[in-house]
């Protein structure tokens, strides 16, 4: 069924595939050298989450093929996010006061 | 059986209206088994994304020093300690899987039988040698450096508990992805696909959309290594 | 009053008018198929036919004797429970483990494997295909395994009520370290036999889950929007999406519980000292389970209320001859409930220890879901509001369910308001107010369901009779259970006690736990009634007529009485309208059924959906 | 009709329960009165919103029964209605919110002259520490917790060395002094309820939780136990005595201090050795 028509709309060409196997590469190198060359702090986390969120949205949007759909299901996939972003910040608030009571309150270190 | 045109539909936020307005399918020119795919990956993301909050939540909230995995991952090679090498080409192997696995998906589509089959077989190679070399890892890790899920030599507990429980089930995701690679490129090389040869369980009709639908679930996984690899290993 | 005859001919009809060119209808645009004709399994034996079935009507039916088998068990064990906290030590069969025991399992049961499955194995199943006009669901075949799952996860809860050291009573919320400490009654095996359970039971949730989604998303027929489904569908589809997003962070918790129970890691234990020694974990964090737990915890709320606000917006629709008052407004409540759910969590843990700073966006966020949901109540009872209501059983079991439900919103509206929690948390109150917004209301609504489904799927009525007995004496108890129940937590009896305490101001109590004892047996023996009906009515109950109630949707213009495989005839039935037809103006017609078109009834004022 | 009134007879009834039910909180003993304030509001909102609707509801079941000559209404929405609705609903809302946001700022928010106690909650039990006179307790750790010292306290903390012991007895406030109440738990989860001061709080191993509160009568009060923590939680229990200025510095001045109990337990245990080699 409708084998005429998604051919037309999922068919690339092979180079676009290269170049985002290539482009992984890459920047999954960049990443590495940010832990080789021993990057610390903000740079490292702002250089890491870059590169992963790079390196996540190629692969969601060209061998997912994401790019080339609608927005009617690219919209179902990515509003969910929300939710994670929430908790996410919701944790790191909570793990901040957890670690803030320890070594408040008890023998650290020991 | 298409009667309509894709692209004759609007696109955009237009067409999100549009479509969700419709009839029949919310996601148009979309099939049942790639939407369930997509659903289900949506579910599956967060399983791992609650692994991944855990993972921050104990790191952040224990008082003991969090072992530096760089050192703990390194490997010696002549001589010279190279930190993470094993993860790196590791890493290389799962994105080479995800470059053939997408080039079998678009032969899959052009029902190019042959071709599509040799790159599902070598998108398999690429996860059987992934999760071999995971299986490396564990074992210096457990043999060689002393780390167990209760505890290891270089502090915080949860380091060991939450390094085997995540890559665990990120490696069980590999192997079931490569038990399917393989009996895909059986079906492929058999044309199953071309065919509509009927499934041993199911009884439906084989079609090559299901190479998608694996492909969704492959690259999926390569998705999830890019994260584990950022907040696991690079943190 | 043959109106039913005049719409069962209407093939018949269609075709006479299109031949006769004495009036031309408006032409109704008919949109193209996108979906191929699904290919069927069709049962060739007794065993595919009846138990490894593909039918999702079978499998939905199956889903829901399995869910009342062991809902029985759960309701067995509140006796026990009851028996204890009304006329303590008078039974000396039951010590605190047991009631421990009984109080978790009870719980457990009665929220995961009864309403969740029920709701969504149950009538999603059956009601699903049948609503948007599918032959079956997508995927028949990852359907049947779900069911099958299921089972296996029922009979490994049931199995740990017999291994060493019985089944855990760690309290239905599972918190660790208590959990799986041995001061925890079932520490041993019974708290590894819930959690592996647990996870069977969301692996098999997933994969009817996401037959579910796919179902109404992709495999509608023709002229069916989402705007024309029938709210049924849109409360189980929402449910069904917080499920497939919820059960993760269950599933999650759970094995890192496991891990923790089996492997002695400290996910979510720090350091312990108990029975005098201090165990060897250091750093975990109970509240990180807390908060996985309720991520899940609170969506499952909705996963039961969900559902049930959808069904009983039809069956007061169809028993009031009237349209759903503001359906629009209706369908986005029930996304907006869905969505606010997410954030609102921690409403659960106020007093847990956590960041105290999060009172106020989970207080914020908790009671500006109680906007949409008021919203569903005024419309509920508007739809009654110049209506024609018929009595009939699923109404009453729906107008009981609009009290115990308000009842237990409001009550709601004092936990989720942070500081009101403080006093109220951990007592009685809490147990009152969930039993009447989460247990009595969801139940009013699945009866009344099967009053109303049950000669569709039977053919048969239940007998009327039995029914009222059934429903004033069921709505009428656990009101007078409930109710009362909240000034127990007024007082400030604690929950999970196995005997009440002795302070003069708790003893005053003692009367009122006697009185909801009795009223609780009464309840619980009513239910052995309706069962019997159940059971006889299947084979001895009065014959339906095809569409007895005369609902418009399409699950009741099936080309058989009752479906079979494949639901619709040859042709899938193409939709022109909503599904609440009712009383239209200038039609003659009482009701229009989905599929009629407008050159039918061609005089009738026509709603734009 | 039938119908109609029993639904209408279980509002009324349940307003008249409400009203004449002896069951009713106890009377406030903390400066914790706004809760209650709080709470009488919302019930007012709220129970003005239920009876209104069932009795409306009750009129409808009534008014609309069925009538074959008459036809239903066909109205699929009333935007105006709706909306007013709406905003009226949103306005409850905000009412019953924001009075109980302020009483919750006040909540977490710790008064400075608040005094420090640490309530150490075990299975099954209470035990209490007093900051001593330097007002700070000291810190602790699970991994020190011996039979010399129980606490788990940190002796090489100077600020331990006065922290005041209440072992195995009843904890003793002195009225109108607000107290912080720092909660630590060995095990499990437990929750520290005393139902007459309305507040309470969990206490959880592997962090410190706190609440406060002012007492305001002096007497007995129970403490409860209102976490679940295994068989014995129905049984844990304790006594908090609110005392006026003299009989708490009475109490205070028999306590001993950890740096006296750590000597007294260090000494018991020589004799006892010494017992045992005799």
């Amino acid at each position: 069924m409708e084998t005429d028509k998604k051919q037309e709309v999922h068919t690339h060409k092979i180079g676009v595939y290269l170049w985002i196997w290539g482009l992984l590469f890459v920047f999954s190198f960049f990443s590495y050298m940010v832990d080789y060359i021993n990057y610390q702090g903000l740079l490292r986390w702002s250089l890491i989450i870059f590169f992963m969120l790079v390196k996540a949205g190629l692969i969601m949007a060209i061998f997912m093929h994401l790019y080339w759909e609608r927005w009617a299901i690219v919209n179902v996939l990515l509003w969910p996010m929300t939710a994670i972003g929430v908790f996410v910040a919701i944790m790191v608030s909570e793990s901040q006061y957890t670690f803030f009571t320890r070594m408040f309150y008890f023998v650290v270190g020991s | 059986m298409s009667q309509f045109d894709l692209s004759k539909l609007p696109q955009g936020r237009k067409g999100f209206m549009h479509d969700w307005g419709s009839d029949q399918r919310a996601f148009k020119g979309v099939p049942w088994g790639k939407a369930m795919m997509w659903i289900f990956l949506l579910s599956d993301t967060f399983i791992f994304s609650c692994f991944l909050i855990s993972l921050m939540t104990a790191r952040a909230s224990t008082t003991v020093e969090w072992p530096y995995p760089s050192e703990v991952f390194g490997l010696t090679v002549f001589g010279t300690s190279v930190p993470l090498l094993l993860i790196a080409i590791m890493t290389f192997v799962l994105i080479t899987s995800s470059g053939t696995m997408a080039i079998a998906v678009k032969y899959g589509y052009e029902k190019n039988r042959k071709l599509c089959g040799w790159f599902l077989l070598a998108t398999a190679i690429g996860g059987l040698t992934f999760v071999g070399m995971q299986a490396f890892e564990w074992s210096k890790l457990i043999f060689h450096d002393g780390v167990r899920p209760w505890g290891n030599p270089f502090g915080a507990e949860q380091f060991g508990a939450f390094f085997f429980m995540i890559t665990g089930f990120h490696g069980t995701h590999v192997s079931i992805g490569v038990i399917f690679l393989f009996i895909f490129s059986r079906k492929v090389f058999r044309g199953d696909f071309d065919t509509g040869r009927r499934g041993y369980f199911t009884s439906m009709k084989s079609d090559y959309e299901a190479i998608e639908i694996l492909g969704l679930y492959w690259h999926f996984v390569d998705l999830v290594w890019v994260f584990i690899f950022a907040f696991f290993y690079l943190w | 009053m043959n109106m039913d005859d005049e719409y069962n001919n209407k093939i018949e009809t269609k075709a006479a008018d299109s031949s006769s060119g004495s009036y031309a209808p408006p032409v109704e645009k008919i949109p193209a198929k996108e979906n191929a004709e699904q290919d069927l399994y069709h049962a060739k034996s007794f065993w595919t036919k009846w138990v490894f079935c593909q039918d999702a009507k079978v499998i939905g039916v199956q889903y829901a004797l399995t869910a009342t088998a062991i809902g029985m068990i759960g309701l067995i064990l509140s006796w026990g429970m009851r028996l204890q906290l009304g006329f303590p030590e008078t039974f000396s069969f039951l010590g605190p483990a047991t009631y421990y025991q009984s109080v978790t399992m009870h719980g457990m049961i009665m929220v995961i494997y009864l309403l969740t499955a029920l709701f969504l194995g149950g009538f999603g199943n059956y009601l699903i295909p049948l609503m948007v006009g599918a032959r079956d669901m997508v995927f028949p075949y990852v359907n049947m395994v779900s069911f099958w799952m299921f089972l296996v996860a029922v009979l490994v809860l049931l199995a740990s009520f017999f291994v060493p050291g019985g089944p855990t009573g760690a309290g239905w919320t599972l918190y660790p370290p208590q959990a799986i400490l041995p001061g925890t009654p079932g520490s041993e095996m019974g708290i590894v036999l819930m959690l592996v359970s647990l996870s069977l039971f969301v692996i098999g949730f997933t994969m009817g889950g996401l037959n579910y989604v796919i179902t109404i998303l992709q495999s509608r027929t023709r002229g069916m929007t989402l705007m024309r489904m029938p709210l049924t569908i849109w409360g189980i589809f929402t449910a069904t999406i917080l499920a497939l997003l919820a059960f993760p962070a269950l599933l999650v918790a759970c094995i890192m519980m496991t891990l923790d129970n089996l492997l002695g890691t400290s996910f979510f234990m720090p350091e312990i000292f108990t029975m005098g020694e201090q165990l060897g974990t250091s750093g975990g964090s109970p509240i990180l389970f807390q908060h996985l737990f309720w991520f899940f915890g609170h969506p499952e709320v909705y996963i039961v209320a969900l559902p049930a606000f959808g069904i009983v917006s039809d069956l007061i629709s169809v028993h009031a001859r009237k349209n759903v008052f503001g359906y629009r407004m209706m369908v986005w409540a029930i996304v907006i409930i869905g969505a606010l759910s997410f954030i609102v969590w921690a409403h659960h843990m106020y007093v847990s220890g956590m960041n105290p700073w999060f009172g106020f966006f989970f207080a914020t966020t908790t009671l500006i879901i109680a906007v949409p949901t008021a919203i569903k109540v005024y419309n509920w009872v508007l739809t009654l509001w110049r209506g024609n209501i018929h009595l009939t059983i699923p109404m009453l079991f729906s107008l009981g369910f609009i009290v115990t439900f308000v009842n237990g919103g409001i009550t709601g509206l004092f936990l989720g308001n942070v500081i009101i929690d403080v006093p109220l948390s951990d007592t009685y109150f809490v147990v009152a107010h969930f039993h009447m917004v989460m247990g009595i209301a969801p139940l009013m609504v699945v009866f009344g369901a099967i009053y109303h489904w049950y000669p569709l799927i039977t053919g048969r009525h239940l007998n009327q009779t039995l029914g009222k007995i059934h429903f004033w004496i069921t709505f009428v108890g656990a009101y007078a259970i409930y109710f009362p129940m909240h000034y127990l937590g007024f007082i400030g009896v604690p929950r999970r006690y196995f005997e009440m305490y002795d302070s003069p101001y708790m003893t005053s109590g003692v009367g009122l736990n006697q009185f909801i004892t009795v009223a609780a047996l009464i309840v619980g023996f009513t239910q052995i009634l309706f069962l019997y009906n159940l059971f006889t009515s299947w084979y001895k109950g009065e014959k339906s007529e095809r569409n007895p109630w005369k609902a418009n949707s399409l699950e009741w213009h099936t080309s058989d009485f009752p479906p079979t495989h494949g639901n619709f005839g040859k042709e899938l039935p193409v939709v022109y309208r909503w599904p609440y037809d009712f009383s239209v103006p200038g039609s003659d017609k009482e009701y229009i059924p989905q599929d009629v078109p407008s050159s039918q009834v061609p005089t009738a004022k026509a709603e734009r959906t | 009709m039938f119908v109609a009134i029993i639904f209408a007879l279980i509002i009324i009834a349940s307003i008249i329960f409400h009203f004449w039910s002896p069951w009713w909180w106890t009377p406030v003993a903390s400066n914790w009165g706004n809760i209650d304030d709080t709470i009488i509001l919302t019930f007012w909102v709220t129970g003005a919103v239920f009876v209104a609707v069932c009795l409306f509801m009750s009129w409808c079941i009534w008014k609309y029964r069925y009538n074959p000559d008459r036809k239903a209404e066909y109205k699929p929405e009333d935007k105006k209605l709706e909306f007013r609705l709406t905003a009226l609903t949103a306005l409850g809302v905000v009412a019953l919110l924001a009075p109980g946001l302020v009483v919750w700022n006040k909540y977490v928010t710790v008064p400075e002259n608040a005094l420090k106690i640490e309530v150490v909650a075990y299975q099954w039990g209470w035990n209490y520490r007093l900051p001593g006179n330097d007002g700070i307790l000291g810190t602790t750790d699970i991994s020190l917790i011996n039979d010399e010292n129980p606490y788990g306290l940190n002796p090489e903390d100077p600020n331990s060395k006065d922290d005041i012991i209440v072992m195995d007895a009843d904890l003793h406030l002195e009225i109108n002094q607000p107290v912080k109440v720092e909660l630590r738990s060995y095990d499990v989860l437990h929750n520290f309820y005393v139902p007459q001061f309305r507040a309470k709080m969990d206490t959880l191993p592997g962090i410190i939780t706190f609440y406060w509160f002012t007492p305001t009568k002096t007497g007995d009060f129970e403490i409860l136990c209102a976490e679940y923590c295994g068989t014995g939680h129905y049984a844990m229990r304790g006594k908090v005595l609110v005392d006026d200025e003299k009989d708490y510095s009475d109490w205070l001045a028999k306590q001993i201090t950890h740096e006296k109990m750590l000597a007294q337990n260090k000494e018991n245990k020589k004799l006892l050795t010494a017992e045992i080699k005799n």
